[in-house]
């Protein structure tokens, strides 16, 4: 047994990030009110500097931390950087909103850092206490900064379903958490593996409890039928919250499943294959009903929130694949999860430039946007139709790689199904698409023109999204027809944790 | 011989040259199309010489084992199907074959086809399309010849399409007029259903023995390679072909509507020659319908027949000179089929060759008349002969050659059929193919007689002779309609007469059946006789004859509703048909079949978003609900 | 040599592209330059296309220019390779002359050109990458890169109409296309998926065509699997070259298509289903193809005489040549699943020979469109004398359509007439039945349309502009070129049929 | 000593009747309230767990007293957060009534 104190170093980068997340926190107080621009610069110079670190702190560790609670491997540092690289991204997104929108700039992105930070230690931890405090400190910082605006009725209401039903679903993974203590005793992903490997009666104190641990974790990545929350809050968050629940907060928790899962319960093989179907019909509800109910939505919120939990469904058949003897299943999530979420950012960096300039966010108001702003409605595009799954985009290059490892495992008519999904998704895809492209430009309530209410809509949209709009769609693009360097990193990340 | 496929080489490329450069050429290119075919006429006289002079120690020639006849067959590969040396792969050729039936048909297409073309420089004079007009007709001739010359039923149905392509361009020519266009169409339509037969007819050919070649498949029927039932299978398919192309009943209705077409096209496509296509198909394959027990030749005999009799009686009562001349046509068409049925190939190939040069001239005087009095309906004529007399000369001795008087080339030819059909046919056909010839002198001479004797109307008074550029064309014509009928005789020399130059089997060598001959030319004179007292001296009252036969004649001037009733399926069976086909594919298949499923999933997706109440115990209560279903699931999973 | 082939099979798909990709950043609303560029282009590819069909060995046959470049290793084994077969070559050629004068025709695009020229091309790329892509992966990839652009290119260029009983609206057509081809490449989709997941049980997983060739030619691949994965991809490519009943997107996205979107879409996108059927199906199923092909025939033929039946009665000169589109493929599939070499070679012929055909039509019907602003041929009347080159290159078009000698159309047809002979006799009747319908519609169409006495509002009508008059001519050419002398092509697509398992 | 199983029933009858009136109730304070209550339930059963097994060699550290205390912990900070944001809504709606709280639905 080691001390504590033992390889404190390795964990450099997450006391950082604590570091960092006080720094802004006291900074905020310092600066005036019209220089809290520098903040974002501050978070964003800061991570900057925690991955360059991470990466060369880190790089090719393989460490089990505190008796192996806190894994420092590839796997980890393969999220850590895409968590810190998220984080930049989205406060590039984000400033412009932060800035005219939103009081208390400081505090938005300190709790935007412990967030991530909350994500760092969610991908690393291999115990499920530890597990379940980082995903609270995300969540935590997740419920206050949806409640950001705090005088929207709509916010107030989304923060308040958020909270509520969030510690509903807490209380129930830990009550699973207990009783798979009470059977097993054990709460390290490793020891419950051997656990159900050699447990022999079924009793159903044990298998209910991994039940409802699995139940806190769907609730987290918004799975059917755990995903009623999700439409609400996205609807009522400010929009940069949104974009952050859909993209970082979902990764995060599936990068703990996939550690879950394959330390936890691929070990165990024999039973692993017999509940793994769980898996498989959680994915086909999801995948289906998100896509379905995603067709009558006029919201572009609440659609992207449908289409992220139809998204959620495809990941779910790529963890239902999980084996214990290949690693494409657990790579093809990877990939599918920085291709979503690249895409993701693309489509959100798009629509908050447009809720930027007009404050509006129904699908009917993209009329004629292709018009009047070309270069974010072909940004939007391209987003969407990688969303939808089709080349060039990186899109189709994840969906085929996660179905082929889908149907490599056996589950043929689950890779069928989640084709079919997506299909059901490319209609309301199209529909906005049609909206940008195709449709004329929307008039006014007494049938002014759009463009003479908001003026902004002609001009550029601001530097920070076009960076992030740029580089996403070119990412996008990139990941779709060369994805060969991430796949590379995404092997050696799932080496750690599958073989 | 072997160079003979540059005759209709020479057309197409005057076709071509017309088409592309025709505006900047000095008469649109029409002299392009003239040397053409002048060429080729030339090219007939080459290849008949050097046939003659020709025997089996020459390239490519030999006594073919169908015929008997001296044949001679050049070929080269075209394209390949399938890859060359694979099983089942097949090599097609251009190839050409030459044979008397070849050759005679070969002058001919190429003589009347060069007569029509200059008739058509002063008779198209003027007109808008000139230059488009030669370039048809220069496709048409490079098309028909090369189904003349063809070796291979696959380059015949090339060629046979070709024509028929052309025919509907001729005819809708004047497309201003809908009366035209409709008539382009139905022609086009009505020989492309025979078409179909053909081509199913080559098909099988092809499938039994493996090759388009003819000499190849008549090989195979006669080594019996091909079964009787496939042979005569085939043998009634290519005749289907054959009797859309040479309107045969029931597929006759499109030549005389055909008639909208120029008068020079008529003579040349829808008289001359490409109606004849299937005539000549006929004779080429002859070997297929008369193998085994000649089935398909009593098909052939009885089509022919009774299309030799109604089209004749029909020509009788119809008006417009044209029309009388287009029935004429079929009615003489039926009798050459009739006389293939009766194994009367001579006699066959003798009529038809005669029943061109005549019918091309009557036409041609009739486009003289029209061109000059600008009606087409013989009641508006009369008493022609004192304006037009060269044009009225002409087109009598093409009536008295086609109405089987004696020593012009129809009697000749008709008499070959009659005694075809005596021998090989019992009574009543010898009967009614008599009737039918007696009916045919009896509707020349009122053709004749109604045109261009009796009182000159006044407003004909101004008519005139046609220029020499038609008169011309029509007097050679003549020459052959007066003479031509002489080469069926036994001429000193090595020459034994037209029965010993184109036979099947063994050569007719010339004779006359006295009684048959006798009772044809009782019949003719005393049709033309009759015809001159009903028409010109007026002395039987027609009315009374009418009044007689009110019943019979309308059904008869109603052309017996052949077109009621094909007018009747296509409005009520097959625009019908296809209508309902077209809304049951956008009501059913589109607006059902492709939109229900999408609108029905589009609707429960709007219907289920409706599970998401927006009270936040419900949803707690649904991950309640989902928390128990998960963990028993796993639970009854792992137990 | 080969080198310099190797590198123009890569070119093929990487200029569109690149073309594509750069004409992004290029100015917006510079449509003449945009244009210039645009031409510039599909020149390069048309010439790329030529030299790759100009090079290849009949001699040799078999697969030729075969380069890989290495894309994933690992577990999932995808490599872009390329290669070009006697059946390929001829569709890459047909690719490369419709998109060129797809593009010279496309002068009159004015709104958003540059969008639309960008759009284009991608298009183009996905067919060429489909042609020549010897790996699964990358054939659905293209595949998938060739449907997806139709969707805008139909829905912001199109036009709708209304026809009185019903209306079709561009955003309709554009969608219905879109979600009904997408809905049979998810068949198709799950075909590979399954291909793979067999591949991978029998130790040997492989994207790549010539592993998964080589597997179902030692037999390894068991039968029932092939009879149960066959009608995915015959149904999936199907739906793509307007299989009956899954037809139906095809004339309606006609409708409402802008001409060169049409032209490409009925020459050569409706092609790459056929080329799938062959390519995935019957090479890598081919004991599934055989169980199948008795299916397929019927629905070939009934392709044949429905498609034939609706445009009979259509008013719409575009719901004419859609549903004459619909009944051609026809001729296709049905060639294809003779199984038969001639009969295969007739389908792969009728696919460039409907290709150029229905491309000049679409030309041509976009040109009147575009000058009288109808397609109803009851409206339309005499255009013959205000555009006697548009009425002639049409009748031309028309001509080859109903299958006339000395037109490409004829020597297909009649190839594939004689494979069915061979095989299902009673159906290749069917199939010359269908021929002399097609006769009907054509003739009634260039009557109404174009015969008769001008009406006096088209009195203003001018011809075809010079540009439509070259693409027309060349089409022309081709096209009686290919029907007068076959053997050019025909000696690339025999050696490519031979190849085919089961032929 | 009692039996284990009778902590777990204790602990998962206290757990529903949380999860219960987390249904019931519709004022959104006795919601966190009950909330509350099913994370007790979480406890007791940690806590009768770790210590009923102590010495059975299977428990060997305080693993479940360690959790619960972490529980209490997060559980107050919970609180904390979710009753600002109840204040809010107060204030803003004048309710805190879930019934009337669905601005946002479907």
């Amino acid at each position: 047994m080691s001390p504590l104190s033992d390889n404190l170093d390795l964990l450099t980068p997450e006391f950082a990030m604590a570091g960092l997340a006080f720094l802004v926190f006291a900074l905020d107080l310092f600066l005036p009110e019209g220089r809290k621009n520098l903040l974002a610069f501050v978070s964003m110079a800061g991570l900057a500097v925690l991955i360059v670190l991470s990466l060369v702190m880190l790089w090719d560790e393989d460490k089990s931390l505190y008796d192996g609670l806190l894994a420092v491997d590839s796997f980890s540092l393969f999220f850590k950087v895409f968590f810190m690289g998220l984080g930049i991204a989205i406060i590039l997104t984000s400033m412009d909103f932060v800035e005219n929108r939103l009081k208390h700039q400081g505090e938005f992105y300190g709790l935007l850092l412990f967030s991530i930070l909350g994500m760092n230690v969610m991908a690393q931890s291999r115990e499920l206490l530890t597990a379940y405090i980082a995903l609270e400190l995300l969540s935590f910082s997740l419920y206050v900064m949806v409640s950001y605006t705090k005088n929207s009725d709509k916010t107030n209401e989304s923060a308040l379903k958020y909270i509520l039903v969030g510690a509903v679903s807490s209380a129930i993974l830990l009550y699973g958490v207990s009783m798979v203590y009470s059977t097993l005793g054990v709460t390290k992903f490793d020891e419950i593996a051997e656990g159900l490997a050699i447990v022999s009666d079924v009793s159903p104190a044990l298998w209910v409890g991994v039940g409802l641990i699995l139940v806190g974790m769907m609730f987290k990545v918004s799975a059917v039928p755990f995903h009623m929350w999700a439409p609400d809050v996205y609807e009522g968050a400010p929009y940069p919250v949104t974009a952050y629940l859909a993209i970082g907060s979902k990764a995060a928790a599936f990068a703990l499943i996939l550690r879950l899962a394959s330390e936890g319960f691929v070990p165990a093989t024999e039973r692993w294959e017999q509940w793994q179907v769980v898996f498989a019909v959680l994915a086909a509800a999801t995948m289906l009903l998100g896509n379905l109910v995603a067709l009558g939505q006029k919201n572009l919120k609440r659609l992207l929130a449908y289409s992220s939990v139809g998204h959620v469904g495809f990941i779910l058949a790529g963890v239902t694949a999980l084996s214990a003897n290949s690693d494409l299943a657990s790579n093809g999530v990877m990939f599918y999860l920085v291709g979503y979420s690249v895409t993701n950012l693309v489509v959100f960096a798009a629509l908050i430039s447009f809720f930027n300039m007009t404050g509006r966010e129904m699908m009917s108001d993209l009329g004629g946007l292709a018009d009047h702003q070309p270069f974010l409605a072909a940004c939007l595009g391209m987003g969407l139709f990688s969303l939808a799954g089709l080349p060039i985009f990186v899109g189709f290059t994840m969906k085929f790689y996660l179905f082929t490892a889908v149907a490599d495992q056996g589950y043929l008519w689950l890779a069928g199904l989640a084709i079919f999904s997506s299909l059901i998704g490319l209609y309301y895809y199209l529909n906005v698409i049609r909206y940008i492209y195709i449709e004329p430009a929307l008039t006014g309530e007494n049938g002014e023109d759009l463009l003479e209410e908001y003026p902004a809509l002609t001009k550029r949209p601001s530097f920070t999204l076009i960076t992030v709009l740029g580089t996403g769609s070119a990412a996008m693009i990139w990941l779709g027809v060369y994805p060969k360097p991430l796949i590379d990193a995404i092997e050696s990340a799932s080496r750690a944790i599958v073989f | 011989m072997e160079w003979a496929w540059l005759i209709p080489v020479f057309s197409f490329a005057s076709a071509l040259l017309i088409v592309v450069f025709g505006r900047s050429l000095p008469s649109k290119g029409a002299f392009l199309s003239i040397l053409a075919i002048a060429l080729g006429f030339a090219g007939f006289w080459v290849v008949l010489i050097s046939w003659m002079g020709a025997d089996t120690t020459t390239s490519g020639c030999f006594t073919s084992e169908n015929t008997h006849l001296l044949t001679c067959d050049y070929e080269r590969t075209w394209f390949n199907a399938g890859a060359v040396g694979d099983v089942g792969s097949v090599s097609i050729n251009w190839g050409i074959l030459i044979d008397p039936l070849t050759i005679a048909v070969l002058g001919l297409v190429t003589f009347v086809a060069l007569m029509v073309q200059i008739y058509s420089l002063a008779y198209m004079k003027g007109d808008t399309r000139f230059g488009w007009y030669f370039a048809i007709h220069s496709l048409f001739a490079a098309a028909m010849l090369t189904l003349v010359l063809a070796d291979n039923f696959l380059l015949l149905y090339v060629a046979w399409e070709l024509v028929g392509i052309c025919s509907y361009l001729l005819i809708g020519f004047w497309h201003e007029r809908s009366s035209a266009r409709e008539a382009a169409k139905k022609a086009f339509i009505v020989t492309r259903i025979g078409d179909v037969g053909l081509l199913v007819g080559i098909l099988l050919i092809w499938r039994e023995v493996g090759t388009f070649s003819m000499l190849d498949a008549f090989e195979a029927v006669r080594t019996g390679a091909m079964s009787e039932g496939v042979t005569t299978v085939a043998a009634l398919l290519l005749f289907l072909g054959a009797m859309g192309k040479s309107a045969q009943m029931p597929f006759h209705v499109w030549l005389p509507d055909a008639m909208e077409g120029p008068t020079p096209v008529s003579a040349l496509i829808h008289a001359a020659t490409m109606v004849i296509a299937g005539v000549y198909l006929v004779a080429r394959a002859f070997p297929l319908f008369e193998a085994y027990d000649a089935d398909a030749l009593m098909v052939v005999s009885v089509v022919g027949l009774v299309t030799a009799f109604v089209a004749a009686t029909i020509a009788l009562v119809a008006t417009d000179l044209k029309r009388i001349l287009a029935y004429s046509t079929i009615s003489h068409l039926g009798l050459m089929m009739l006389s293939l049925g009766a194994f009367g190939v001579t006699a066959a190939v003798f009529h038809m060759m005669a029943h061109g040069f005549s019918k091309a001239l009557l036409f041609l005087g009739a486009g003289s008349v029209l061109h000059s009095t600008e009606f087409q309906e013989t009641g508006e004529m009369g008493g022609l002969r004192k304006v037009m007399p060269i044009t009225a000369i002409l087109f009598s001795i093409g009536a008295l050659s086609l109405g089987g008087i004696p020593i012009l080339a129809g009697f000749w030819s008709k008499d070959e059929i009659l005694i075809a059909v005596n021998e090989h046919h019992n009574v009543a056909f010898i009967v009614l193919t008599l009737f039918t010839a007696m009916l045919s002198a009896l509707y020349m001479g009122r053709a004749m007689f109604l045109v261009f004797f009796g009182p000159l109307k006044e407003q004909n008074e101004h008519a005139h002779e046609s220029p020499l550029p038609m008169t011309l064309p029509m007097l050679l014509l003549g020459i052959l309609a007066l003479g031509f009928g002489l080469i069926s005789f036994n001429w000193p020399g090595n020459y034994g007469g037209f029965g010993t130059f184109i036979y099947f089997l063994h050569p007719h060598e010339f004779h006359f059946e006295i009684w048959l001959g006798a009772v044809s030319i009782v019949l003719a004179v005393a049709s033309f006789i009759a015809a001159y007292l009903f028409y010109v001296k007026r002395s039987i009252s027609l009315d009374t004859v009418r009044s007689n036969f009110a019943g019979i004649l309308n059904v008869v001037e109603n052309k017996y509703y052949f077109d009621e009733v094909y007018q009747w399926t296509i409005d009520r069976v097959v625009l019908v048909l296809s209508r309902l086909i077209a809304f049951f594919d956008r009501a059913i298949v589109n607006d059902i079949i492709v939109n229900g499923p999408a609108d029905v999933t589009r609707k429960f997706g709007i219907a289920l978003r409706l599970h998401v109440t927006g009270h936040v115990y419900s949803y707690i209560l649904a991950m309640a609900i989902g928390s128990v279903g998960l963990a028993l699931f796993v639970w009854w999973r792992v137990a | 040599m080969n080198d310099f082939n190797e590198i123009a099979m890569l070119l093929l798909i990487v200029v569109p592209l690149a073309g594509s990709l750069s004409m992004m950043f290029m100015p917006g609303g510079q449509t003449k330059e945009t244009w210039y560029f645009a031409i510039f282009i599909a020149a390069i590819s048309l010439c790329l296309s030529l030299v790759v069909f100009g090079n290849y060995d009949y001699n040799v046959g078999g697969f030729q220019y075969v380069a890989s470049y290495e894309w994933l290793p690992g577990p999932l084994d995808i490599s872009l390779s390329l290669g070009l077969d006697g059946i390929s070559a001829p569709m890459v050629l047909l690719n490369g002359l419709v998109l060129f004068g797809g593009v010279l025709v496309s002068q009159t695009v004015h709104y958003r050109a540059r969008e639309f020229f960008v759009l284009l091309f991608a298009l183009a790329a996905g067919v060429y990458g489909v042609f020549v892509a010897q790996d699964l992966f990358f054939l659905f990839f293209f595949y998938e890169l060739a449907v997806l652009p139709m969707y805008l290119l139909i829905g912001v260029w199109g036009s709708s109409t209304d026809f009185g009983t019903f209306l079709r609206t561009k955003e309709y057509g554009a969608m219905k296309l879109l979600i009904f081809l997408v809905a049979g490449s998810i068949l198709v989709w799950i075909g590979i998926l399954a291909l793979y997941a067999e591949s991978s049980d029998l130790g040997a997983a492989t994207f790549s065509l010539e592993g998964l060739g080589q597997l179902a030619e030692s037999g390894k691949i068991d039968e029932d699997f092939q009879k149960w994965v066959f009608p995915l991809f015959m149904v999936g490519f199907g739906a793509l070259a307007g299989l009956w009943p899954f037809h139906t997107w095809s004339p309606d996205g006609h409708v409402a298509a802008p001409t060169a979107v049409s032209m490409l879409h009925a020459g050569v996108l409706m092609k790459l289903g056929a080329y799938g059927i062959i390519r995935v199906g019957i090479f890598l199923l081919p004991e599934g193809a055989d169980a199948w092909m008795p299916v397929l025939i019927s629905l070939g033929t009934i392709n044949v005489l429905y498609g034939a039946m609706s445009a009979m009665s259509q008013n719409d000169l575009k719901y004419i040549i859609g549903y004459s589109s619909v009944s051609h493929m026809g001729y296709v599939v049905m060639g294809i699943a003779t199984l038969d070499n001639i009969g295969m070679a007739g389908a792969v012929l009728q696919m460039f020979a409907h290709g150029l055909m229905t491309a000049l039509m679409f030309l041509l019907v976009g040109s009147i469109y575009h000058k009288t602003h109808t397609r109803d041929i009851n409206v339309l009347n005499g255009l013959a004398s205000r555009m006697p080159i548009n009425t002639f290159f049409f009748a031309i078009a028309g001509l080859a359509s109903l299958g006339l000698p000395g037109l490409s159309g004829f020597i297909a047809e009649f190839m594939v007439f004689t494979g069915t002979f061979r095989t299902y006799m009673p159906l290749g009747i069917l199939a010359v039945i269908g021929a002399a319908l097609t006769a009907i519609y054509i003739l009634r169409l260039l009557a109404r349309t174009f015969m008769g006495e001008a009406d006096e509002r088209w009195a203003d009508l001018t011809d075809s502009s010079r540009v439509e008059l070259s693409v027309g001519a060349a089409l022309v050419g081709i096209m009686i070129f290919v029907g007068v002398w076959p053997e050019p092509l025909l000696r690339v697509i025999n050696v490519g049929v031979q190849t085919i398992p089961g032929v | 000593m009692v039996d284990l199983v009778w902590f777990q029933l204790l602990s998962a009858i206290l757990f529903v009747i949380g999860l219960y009136g987390v249904m019931a109730r519709r004022s959104a304070v006795l919601i966190i309230m009950s909330i509350e209550l099913m994370l007790n339930a979480v406890n007791i059963n940690l806590i009768a767990a770790a210590s009923h097994m102590e010495g059975t060699g299977k428990f060997s550290d305080f693993d479940g007293q360690l959790i619960a205390i972490f529980i209490i912990t997060v559980a107050a900070a919970e609180v904390g957060l979710a009753l600002a944001i109840i204040l809010r809504m107060f204030k803003n709606r004048s309710t805190v009534n879930v019934d009337e709280i669905n601005l946002m639905k479907w």
